[in-house]
């Protein structure tokens, strides 16, 4: 295992102290607790936002708080979901009587940690209401599953929410918002490389040097299919087409698109998927009118890309376009 | 031969040894299907346990499997923490006020544990999770009573069921939990949270009854 | 080779194409030529400010064009020196009048491609002035020597000088602010792994499980040394004392620090790294007053890191804090 | 027997041709003490002049090598691009006008070229570039007219010395280019650059004498 870590069990807590370093101005880390808050909460009178899962999806979801998205974040350990505590934890910091709002991924793990919290907040009479993201195509969806994982579209709703609580808005347009992205939004990754779970010490899996995964999640774990080694057209075709397809993306639709990297490909390999994107999605009259290229929900070191479609409408763009200064990404001011 | 406060003390800690000696195990079967962390987690939060009874220990039995069920809630996290959390936090439910278990507590205790995680996960059996381990292990257990086999017999047919449902799981997909995700691709590997749940039976069974060499 | 790409020799003008979509609010990209370049160059009375370099460097220098930073950037084929036409073409598009500076990382190839653009431009009649960057300190430096190389103090004189020439000054002060962030900072960087040039279809070199690479530069090229292992906390130390030993950092100063990852490093890792920089340089009492974690100028999909300190002033501080707003680098704006 | 205009034309192309064969290797050689490019670059710049000359067929040399020089310089970048380009530039110059050339414009060219070189690398010999290989074949060169030998041997006794230089920076410590980087870790490798060096000139012999076999 080569990564610049000290020991496997102080991976998050020494990552967390770091972020804290670098990023003073903008959020509070409480290292015990583990939960990450912005430096001015709890805001009076406005929505509180968080969400949290494991760690290894950096810049997800620490690099989010701050003005305009997160209020805190909640990072487990690596590919964990973080415990009840740590959430009810930032439930009770962000909230400044006006309720909070948990966005969680779609895993076994991460809801039912975030139902207890949501329990243990309610007992404590703060207003909670929590949105689950689903967005995952490359997973079956059924009432006898678990259900479509979150990915990508987390990322792009807890900007898109963040902006419309920003502006106080009460907490059930601020989920309902929540909620319609999250239906409007659909993502499905790959992976080149596997990624090694520090404490694990050795790859998740083993792909061989013509081989891919398709379908693959954000924790490792293997993709819905092994296929050989495709050009960047032809993978970025795959993953493209059931997105368009579940969405029902019609000609003339606008779409906010994300490229994503899964944290050990370079941007100039993401640059030129995002050309195969425009491209096929142009072939289809679909335009894409904002976006996103770069490392935003990753899996630790895995090589490989996801890509992300939300559907546009005038409400999204203007809460996208909206100001937003956390870590990871900031614009407006 | 009732389970005493002293018999479920040292199983805790030979269920935080049995885990931590089986981490890497666990792990590597939780690769296979899912995000190569079972072992991690269960180790931490059994070794949480393990402390945090060190100083609880004159507490009663049900108070003692509130705080296990507490402690691991929070401290594994993922699927397994609000799960097992939630079977201790109900077997201490149904063993409030106890200092000692005879079978008819022990019943109740194994199925308020079954009916939290049943509630918590919404699984049933044969979805490839710790519940395939542990239906049939309640199961055996009931039977057990009814043939009103003594308290180590009724611990060890619970494990061996335990064990059979574990390895049933290896033919079956999954269809809750992270390897649902994996379709037909999760066949043909071990679910680890079974596994778990029957190393955590079989620590039970092997406390009360030392004596007893079990067929591993 | 397990690369997100179509053909190797497609690789650099496919990722201009995609970057020139994603970015066409900021950017106009003329792929033929090969350049990129501010949308609203060239600016009357501004001194234009451009660099380049071989691609595979990516944020590095294409993501830095834009308001308060590059005026243009010429990328050539992966880990090459572009050619002297691109930067003459690069030269023009940004020549408002008063001048232009030349940012030069110290290769050979290089200094001798921007030297033979700036005769052209000279008799062109256009004013240029050019600075190396030549802050790498795993190299030994002499008279008789290629020199250090110019690595990570060359993004953070992009945006300080940028946002000088932003101002309206003059090309001999624009020039002379370069001259001294390049001579206030120091870089170091190692390698975890090896990086593949497309075209050359292989790593550049192999490591085993248990070694490293210390003091690379950003082509892949092995270090000064190969060492074993270590952990975070020993890697921060190798690569920070001989940079504070070099620059004579003394207690009490401030310094901007950059923890930049080569490509394939997860942030969760460079937060660890920063964390121990944090500590290492406090030990010394010297803090950090800025600070940029990230990938800001990397080595294709590498993993590995390097540091890079610049003493400051408040001059520096003013332009560092000064609004940008480039594909890679936002603030204030 | 002097060297002629379409003799001149046949090396290119012969160049361009030897370069793209051994475009691996060279970049095999620049990825043990540079950046994994050189044979990249080389093969990029003279499939470039390939194309270029079939345009400029009827120039004169001085224009054909000036032709050649800047379309080097337009077209490989990197350190061997303005290195080799200006050495082309600086030969047409010497050469301008001229559709044959005798022993002494052969002469005059490659000083030129040299020159060139030198005045842009900044380089000496010793340092472990292209220049070990390209001096001692300008001498070689100078002895060969000195001792009055025809076009073709002397031609030959060019590439000879350029590969006798090429190998001896094995064992050179890299104080120039990119190698330099390395420090004592240059040693032991062949420079990428020299090798070019040799190609080029060993495709000159081999275009004007075909018919002598080279000692390779
Ligand atoms: N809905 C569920 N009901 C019961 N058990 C489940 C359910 N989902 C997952 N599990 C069990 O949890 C185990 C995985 O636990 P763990 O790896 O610790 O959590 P995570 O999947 O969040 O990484 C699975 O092997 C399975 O036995
Ligand atoms: N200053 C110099 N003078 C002469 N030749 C040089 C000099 N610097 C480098 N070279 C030659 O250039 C070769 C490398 O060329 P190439 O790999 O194409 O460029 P780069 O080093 O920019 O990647 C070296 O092998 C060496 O022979
Ligand atoms: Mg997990
Ligand atoms: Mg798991
Ligand atoms: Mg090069
Ligand atoms: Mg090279």
């Amino acid at each position: 295992m080569k990564k610049l870590i000290n020991k496997p069990e102080d991976v998050v807590r020494e990552a967390l102290a770091g972020m804290a370093a670098v990023h003073a101005d903008l959020i509070n880390v409480d290292i015990e607790q583990q939960i990450i808050v912005r430096r001015d909460a709890p805001i009076k009178n406005k929505v509180g936002v968080i969400s949290g899962g494991g760690s290894g999806h950096e810049p997800m979801h620490g690099g989010y708080v701050g003005y305009g998205m997160l209020d805190a974040a909640c990072p487990g350990a690596v590919f964990t979901s973080p415990v009840p505590d740590q959430m009810l934890a930032a439930t009770r910091a962000v909230n400044g009587g006006a309720g909070v709002l948990h966005i969680v991924k779609n895993y076994t793990g991460d809801v039912m940690n975030f139902e207890m919290a949501a329990e243990l907040a309610a007992a404590e009479d703060i207003e909670v209401v929590s949105v689950v993201t689903n967005d995952d195509v490359a997973v079956q969806d059924s009432l006898y599953t678990a259900g479509r994982r979150g990915v990508g579209v987390t990322v792009l709703l807890e900007k898109i929410v963040g902006a419309l609580a920003e502006t106080g808005a009460p907490l059930a347009q601020v989920a309902e918002l929540a909620r319609q992205v999250n239906n409007q939004g659909r993502s499905m990754g790959m992976a080149l490389t596997s990624c090694t779970v520090p404490a694990a010490g050795k790859p998740t899996f083993e792909l061989g040097e013509d081989e891919m995964e398709i379908g693959i999640g954000i924790h490792g774990e293997p993709g819905r299919r092994r296929a050989k080694l495709a050009t960047a057209a032809e993978i970025t075709e795959t993953l493209t087409n059931p997105i368009v397809d579940d969405l029902r993306l019609k000609a003339g639709e606008q779409v906010l698109a994300m490229v994503n990297g899964m944290g050990g490909t370079p941007l100039i390999e993401l640059y030129i998927v995002f050309n195969e994107l425009e491209r096929i999605l142009k072939g289809k009259s679909i335009s894409i009118t904002r976006s996103l290229v770069g490392n935003y929900i990753t899996s630790l070191e895995m090589a490989g890309c996801s890509i992300t479609l939300v559907r546009l409408n005038d409400e999204f763009v203007k809460y996208w376009d909206a100001p937003v200064h956390t870590p990871a990404l900031r614009w407006g001011r | 031969m009732p389970v005493t406060h002293e018999d479920i003390l040292h199983w805790l800690q030979r269920s935080a040894q049995v885990l931590h000696e089986n981490s890497a195990f666990l792990t590597e079967l939780d690769s296979a299907i899912g995000d190569a962390d079972h072992g991690i987690n269960m180790d931490r939060g059994f070794t949480a346990v393990s402390t945090k009874i060190a100083g609880v220990s004159d507490a009663d039995i049900g108070a003692l499997l509130k705080t296990v069920g507490s402690t691991l809630v929070s401290t594994v996290g993922g699927a397994s923490g609000p799960l097992y959390g939630t079977a201790f936090l109900r077997a201490g439910m149904a063993t409030s006020g106890k200092q000692v278990l005879e079978t008819p507590e022990l019943i109740a205790m194994f199925d308020a544990a079954l009916e939290g995680i049943k509630a918590r996960g919404k699984a049933q059996a044969g979805e490839k999770t710790m519940l395939d381990a542990f239906i049939p292990a309640v199961d055996a257990a009931q039977q057990a009573a009814k043939d009103q086999l003594p308290v180590p017999q009724l611990l060890q047919s619970m494990a061996a069921a335990a064990e059979v449902g574990m390895n049933a799981t290896i033919e079956m997909i999954a269809t809750k939990g992270r390897a649902s995700y994996l379709g037909e691709r999760s066949v043909g590997h071990q679910d680890p949270g079974a596994t778990s749940c029957w190393l955590i039976l079989q620590a039970l069974s092997d406390t009360v009854s030392p004596e007893i060499p079990h067929e591993e």
